[in-house]
């Protein structure tokens, strides 16, 4: 019987937060007074009581086996009481009561081959998509170019030497579910060629008009193609949004030979200083290259380094390009400015440089 | 595929270097899934190809919700049976992603014996994602998840899993108890989460202030934000011992405010509140000596998203402070007046922020029954083209203008 | 045979502005080192080779009848050998040689009701155009309301007690000949009446596709009315652009019961410190009231005090409020916040405010 | 309308007041002409009823030309027969408005005789504006003003008459020659300023420095406005001296710098050129000390125009650095091919900065044969919505993509 109900449930919701709490969390809970940086991925909490609570944070690939999800389990009953947390980023976080364990706990890590490290001045995780791995839109892999990308910026996760906080992102498609369009960098696979439209099936999986409707240019008409009712794709307006495919199954745009990778930069959520901001396209197109994407990791990193060597403390990267301006950025980045960097779209008027405030 | 021949050269390259490798976490999983096993043939070949090798997704999901489940099958069934159906679970996770071990074991005992033994911690939507399973094991999955109390997320036309920084659990920073709030708001649309019915997706995302560090402001259709009315608390003392140890109050703290309102003659930090952009950048710097005001609350803002179609958007402020107190009432109000104004006008895929832009803000306010502040823009209107609902015509009283 | 020859002359442009230099200026010509001012309305430049050209402005109407200007001849020819010049904002200026005549000449320039100044700190002259002098679209009088704008202001012209600059402009209709568009304060006629069709002559006057195609609002389409071919216009989608009645006489707009006057404020033109602004709405209506306009003078002159009392020194207007937000600028000064000044056009999206970056 | 009767209560109260008053000029204008009497008269009817009396324009012109003229007729030619017309000429003024004495009183001598007596000095677009007179009178009009070498200026879609600031002649900031400049190109463009050919107006206007003194940014097609490539000359004695002089040179010069670029230490006044943005701030408050660079030329913009109807704009950059030396071939070359491809597929009544709106920045300059530069534009595209011009197909080399 009570079985029979428990099959019934729905809309219960996720279990409450509270049960999930560590006992000094509770105890302090919105009690906290400060913290600090201990040192790198290893921050102190010190709540108005006195009460001190240490944050070992960790990396994880974000795609987790649950053996490895277990194994973080057996080192959150040895050293956290049994309490973990994920944070935003994707990270793990240890959260100690105990100033000794601290050490011990990053041995473990390290052993299971998980770096600590990513707050304060420093690159912490790619939030990022499933790519390859399990979406049918991607026009490049996720968890690839991310294990590239901070295998050779690991340095930058692990120590703190960067003026301020640093965030890459990256989305496999313009539907950016990894929201990359704010991030310091963002890595975003782009597809460069139009629907190939499989006219033989197009009718009997989707509505004509709705796929007609689903183009903001305007670039796809109902045609008879080879004896098909389907539709026909103007390709000098198509812009690769991939917006008809997410609508019909018959337009696919994957395509080996055209496919890659688009890099951003300068983008930001915080309110902190400067008010939250767009990434803007740096680098139009890069090969996709697996499995190492040397040309995108090589690229990323000499963003990062760029602007670790020039901005000012605090300054996150799109602030010290606006300090800078643009066109010094690309002099300095040596990327060669081209008519893919300027805007056509709709607002497109609002990004020209409508003043003389310009740097030679 | 057999086994003896699984060669992945391609993906091998990924179990080299420093940062943690996905490609050793499907073959942790392989050595008990067929699934993974096949999920990591399948990804050679796209290594190889450079080439995604999925289906558009199918609808499937389980009873008596319209969401939470993506549907996924190979393109290569033949090749890679065991996924052939390989589809994604949105489990709910709890607010702040806290857990027991406990309660991680279940989920993974679940999994281990219905799915790939693969999840993503978490989806970038924050729920945690239970990664590939067929479509049987969808009834059997989620009638265990309800034994450990974890529901199923949103996908589709619905409420997604709202979800929210850590907050006061944490963070000294916390302007009101965004915990407690995701969790309220959560429960309160279960039925708008689990049931599709809106124009398109709505996403709420809780950061305790304005450093956001769920990145709401850039990824919620609704974006509540912690921050204070009143005047950042100094700690004098604590000024003084900042300025000791050898910090460049100036150059790092003055010199940064946006707002130009602090002054440091080298003794004293003064801030003129009545200009502070309550940016957090002082706060950030000096945590020990600044913290925000006592009459804490929100800034509601509506409207972000991603770039398709209109472009990508930020949100924008739609109640400059609210009292973030339970059970916000008013605030579940307004809400349920956007929705309403929302799905009966709202276009088939048109996200809030994309309606508010089509249909004019004023008029959007006018629906809501909220009065527009000059906080809702960044400036006033640059362009003299103004819509006047009325004139007067000849002959009328000047009072009677109004019609 | 001359005088045939004379009357075929065409395109020959204006006469060559070299014999109209002072020899001082053609012979200092691009080698002047640096300027002063020397009281209010008065300043002199400094050349390289040391000679010095000192400066009188005087405010004239713009609007001048050969009588004045011939007044003002008798003025150069007495003080600057016969030379005489006039500014991009309607001032006369008087280029003198001798230091000693600078007093003689605002004597006499006082005497016959020109008061010197607009140099430096000061409000200069207003930018601005015909209105029921001359033009069939206007939406208010021009030298009208400059006239008591002006009057009210003029400590403002005679002293240089502001922070920095202060540029008003006024345009009569929306076609903005005034260029208010970038003004600290800008004074602009409004419609607030859709156009009242002239069904009976539309047709013989105007092209109906035309008329239709000009509204960019489409609020117009063509239409039988009482028999004739015509065009109706939706009443709600009219934003009172004018542009209808621009490409025809058949849609006046004018209306004396709902025309009248909106201020825009926080716009700027050089490139000095920040970058060029528009201005934006601040008050959306106030009435026409001649021949003293009472209220806008009024209007002005507040958003002027509370300018001069607020901003830093150099601080233009938009500068000011970008600083201290528009929400405390609404609050200072007392203007209630409506519907009217959300921007609803093609980027209105772009203006909302979209951070937290609040005052309270 | 009788002499005896005309009262104007409303207009006198605009005599009052310190500001020169035009209602002076109409009447001091009015002792000898009746079209000044008429228009007063007209004037005060319109004070009245607060309302314009002038019929929607109508075309006349001179011989020869196709603007210049605009047409103007009073709505009530029964009351008011002396403006029955009342029409203005647009006569080019000399650049920088410049005069002697002997050539304005020439100009007041044919508008005593043909004219109402009242002028502009000058029309927002810079023309010496002569204010109403009739059809009869206009060849008459311009066939003396040709005895005295001055020409008619444009209206209408042409090329309007250009203006410039006084630049070299009266200021030591200017970086090319602004007069030589106007003069030269209103010489050149003549016949497109004579006979309206474009799908609109096309406005010229040059600064010789980013000051702006003419507005050009804001309300030309073409803006041309000087700048310096070099580093800004220092005077450090002359420094020293401002400071002595009690100057706050961290207050109002260096934290005043919107590119950060400057120290002032005290002592030595730094500035960091390869970030100076040439905004003229510093140069304007320390007019002894420093001074623009010597390696000068003009940044070229396009675009700028009132709001009808795309919404305001300010001219963009074209050519971020132009050596502005006679006869300014290479750009006259551009401005060719910007009219050739404005001509052929603008819109009627479409500006030039709306058009290169509407078809694209990109595809625009592909048009005119200029290289992007990142000068021109504000940031790079936030959107991912490139339209790349060629792709890959099966079976193709690498190297023969280019199509
Ligand atoms: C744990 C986490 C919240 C959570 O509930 O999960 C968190 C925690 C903290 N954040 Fe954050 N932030 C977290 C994501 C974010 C995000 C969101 C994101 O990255 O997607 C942002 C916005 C990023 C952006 O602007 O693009 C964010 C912007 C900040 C900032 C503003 C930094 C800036 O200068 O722009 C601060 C203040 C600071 O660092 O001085 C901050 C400060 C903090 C503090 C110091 C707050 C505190 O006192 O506890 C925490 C540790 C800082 C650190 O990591 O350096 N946190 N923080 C998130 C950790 C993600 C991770 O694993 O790396
Ligand atoms: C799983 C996840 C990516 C991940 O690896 O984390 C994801 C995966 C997909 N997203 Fe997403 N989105 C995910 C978070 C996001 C986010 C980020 C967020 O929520 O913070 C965004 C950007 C923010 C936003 O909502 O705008 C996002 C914007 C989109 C869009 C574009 C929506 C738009 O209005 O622009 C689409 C296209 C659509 O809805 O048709 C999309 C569509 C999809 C689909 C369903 C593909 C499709 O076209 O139908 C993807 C299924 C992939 C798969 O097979 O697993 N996904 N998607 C994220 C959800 C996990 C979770 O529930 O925790
Ligand atoms: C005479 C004139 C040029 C001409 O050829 O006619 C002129 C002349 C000078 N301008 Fe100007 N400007 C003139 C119109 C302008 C305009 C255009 C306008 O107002 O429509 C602007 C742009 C206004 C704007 O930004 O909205 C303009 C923005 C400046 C600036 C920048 C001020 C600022 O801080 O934004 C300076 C620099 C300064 O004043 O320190 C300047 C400086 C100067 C100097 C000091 C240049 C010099 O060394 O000779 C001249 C006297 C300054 C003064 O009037 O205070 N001039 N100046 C114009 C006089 C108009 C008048 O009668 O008042
Ligand atoms: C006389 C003058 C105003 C003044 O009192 O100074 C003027 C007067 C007229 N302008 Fe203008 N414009 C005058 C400078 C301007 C300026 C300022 C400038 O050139 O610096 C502008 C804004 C800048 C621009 O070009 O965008 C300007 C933008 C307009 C517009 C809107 C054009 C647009 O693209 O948005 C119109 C409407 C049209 O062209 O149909 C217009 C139309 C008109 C018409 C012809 C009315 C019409 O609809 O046909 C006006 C004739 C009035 C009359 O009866 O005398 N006028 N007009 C100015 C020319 C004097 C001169 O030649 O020196
Ligand atoms: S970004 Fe695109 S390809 Fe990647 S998961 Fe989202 S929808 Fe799929
Ligand atoms: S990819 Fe986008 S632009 Fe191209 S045809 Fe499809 S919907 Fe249109
Ligand atoms: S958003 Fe604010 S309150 Fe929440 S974790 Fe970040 S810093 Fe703390
Ligand atoms: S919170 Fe930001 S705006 Fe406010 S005083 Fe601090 S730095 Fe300035
Ligand atoms: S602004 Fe309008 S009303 Fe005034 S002169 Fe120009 S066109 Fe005529
Ligand atoms: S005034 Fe403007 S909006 Fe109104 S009908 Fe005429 S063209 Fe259309
Ligand atoms: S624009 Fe520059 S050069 Fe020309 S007058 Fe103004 S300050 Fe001098
Ligand atoms: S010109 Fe402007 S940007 Fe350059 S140093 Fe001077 S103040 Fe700074």
């Amino acid at each position: 019987m009570a079985e029979v109900t428990q099959e019934k449930r729905t809309d219960y919701g996720p279990p409450h937060y509270e049960q999930f709490l560590p006992p000094i969390v509770k105890e302090n809970y919105g009690k906290w007074k400060y913290h600090e940086m201990l040192k790198p991925g290893v921050m102190v909490h010190v709540s108005d009581s006195g009460a001190k609570l240490y944050t070992v944070r960790s990396a994880s690939g974000r795609l987790l086996s649950i053996e490895k999800i277990r194994m973080y389990c057996d080192l959150a009953d040895k050293y956290c009481d049994g309490y973990i947390r994920f944070t935003s980023r994707h990270n793990v976080e240890f959260l100690l009561t105990k100033k000794e364990n601290i050490d011990p706990l990053i041995k473990d890590l390290k052993a299971m081959g998980h770096p600590v490290g990513g707050i304060g001045n420093a690159i912490s995780a790619l939030v990022h998509t499933q790519g390859w791995i399990h979406c049918h839109s991607a026009a490049t892999d996720a968890s690839g170019i991310v294990k590239c990308v901070m295998d050779d910026l690991i340095e930058y996760f692990e120590e703190t030497k960067l003026p301020g906080k640093l965030r890459i992102a990256l989305a496999c498609c313009l539907n950016m579910c990894g929201a990359v369009h704010c991030s310091d960098i963002a890595i975003l696979g782009i597809h460069r060629r139009p629907p190939r439209t499989d006219h033989a099936n197009l009718k009997k999986v989707c509505e004509i008009p709705n796929v007609s409707a689903s183009c903001p240019t305007a670039a796809i008409r109902p045609a008879t193609v080879d004896g098909f009712q389907s539709v026909e794709v103007i390709e000098e307006q198509c812009m690769f949004c991939a917006n008809c495919y997410t609508v019909c199954p018959a337009m696919p745009l994957n395509d080996p030979l055209n496919d890659g990778v688009s890099i951003w930069v300068g983008g930001k959520v915080s309110n902190s200083r400067h008010e939250p901001m767009f990434s803007k396209l740096a680098i139009p197109y890069l090969p996709n290259n697996p499995p190492r994407w040397p040309e995108v990791t090589s690229a990323v990193r000499s963003l990062v380094e760029l602007w670790a060597k020039n901005a000012k403390k605090y300054e996150r990267m799109g602030e010290w390009i606006e300090r800078i301006g643009w066109p010094r950025f690309f002099k300095m980045a040596g990327i060669e400015f081209q008519k893919e960097h300027i805007d056509d779209f709709k607002h497109a008027g609002l990004t020209f440089k409508r003043s003389t405030h310009l740097t030679f | 595929m057999s086994d003896a021949a699984l060669k992945t050269p391609k993906l091998d390259e990924l179990e080299k270097g420093k940062w943690p490798s996905f490609v050793t976490e499907i073959k942790m999983a392989a050595k008990k899934s067929p699934m993974a096993r096949d999920l990591l043939g399948q990804l050679e070949k796209s290594y190889r190809d450079k080439l995604g090798y999925w289906k558009h997704g199918g609808i499937v999901g389980v009873m008596g919700y319209g969401g939470g489940v993506i549907g996924r099958y190979s393109a290569l069934p033949e090749e890679f049976p065991n996924v052939s159906h390989f589809h994604t679970m949105r489990i709910n996770q709890p607010a702040g992603w806290f857990y027991t071990t406990d309660s991680l074991r279940k989920i993974c005992d679940i999994w281990e014996k219905r799915g790939s033994g693969l999840t993503n911690m978490h989806g970038s939507t924050g729920d945690i994602i239970l990664l590939g399973t067929r479509t049987d094991q969808l009834e059997p999955i989620f009638s265990e998840l309800q034994k450990i109390d974890f529901d199923i997320g949103g996908s589709g036309s619905d409420v997604r899993t709202p979800s929210c920084c850590c907050g006061m659990a944490r963070c000294e920073w916390a302007c009101y108890d965004t915990m407690a709030a995701c969790y309220d708001f959560t429960m309160a649309y279960q039925d708008e989460l689990h049931r599709p019915a809106f124009p398109y997706k709505f996403k709420f995302k809780f950061s305790g202030c304005p450093n956001d560090c769920v990145a709401s402001i850039a990824r919620a259709d609704m974006s509540i934000i912690g921050t204070w009315r009143d005047n950042i608390q100094i700690d004098k003392a604590a000024v003084t011992e900042y300025a000791k140890s050898g910090m460049d109050i100036k150059a790092d703290v003055v010199d940064n405010c946006p707002a130009k309102c602090m002054e440091w003659d080298g003794k004293e930090l003064n801030i003129e509140n009545s200009y502070c952009r309550r940016c957090m950048h002082c706060i950030n710097v000096m945590s020990k000596a600044l913290r925000p005001g006592k009459d804490r609350g929100a800034t509601i803002l509506l409207g972000s998203k991603a770039p398709i179609i209109e472009g990508a958007m930020l949100s924008s402020v739609l109640i400059p402070f609210y009292k973030m107190e339970p059970p916000y009432q008013e605030l579940k109000d307004i809400i349920e007046r956007i929705w309403d104004i929302w799905c009966e006008e709202g276009k088939n895929r048109e996200r809030v922020g994309e309606f508010i832009q089509r249909v004019g803000m004023g008029n959007f306010l006018d629906a809501i029954e909220l009065e527009p502040v000059a906080e809702m823009v960044a400036h006033p209107r640059e362009n003299p083209y103004v819509f006047y609902e009325e004139y007067y015509e000849e002959g009328d009283e000047e009072e009677e203008k109004e019609s």
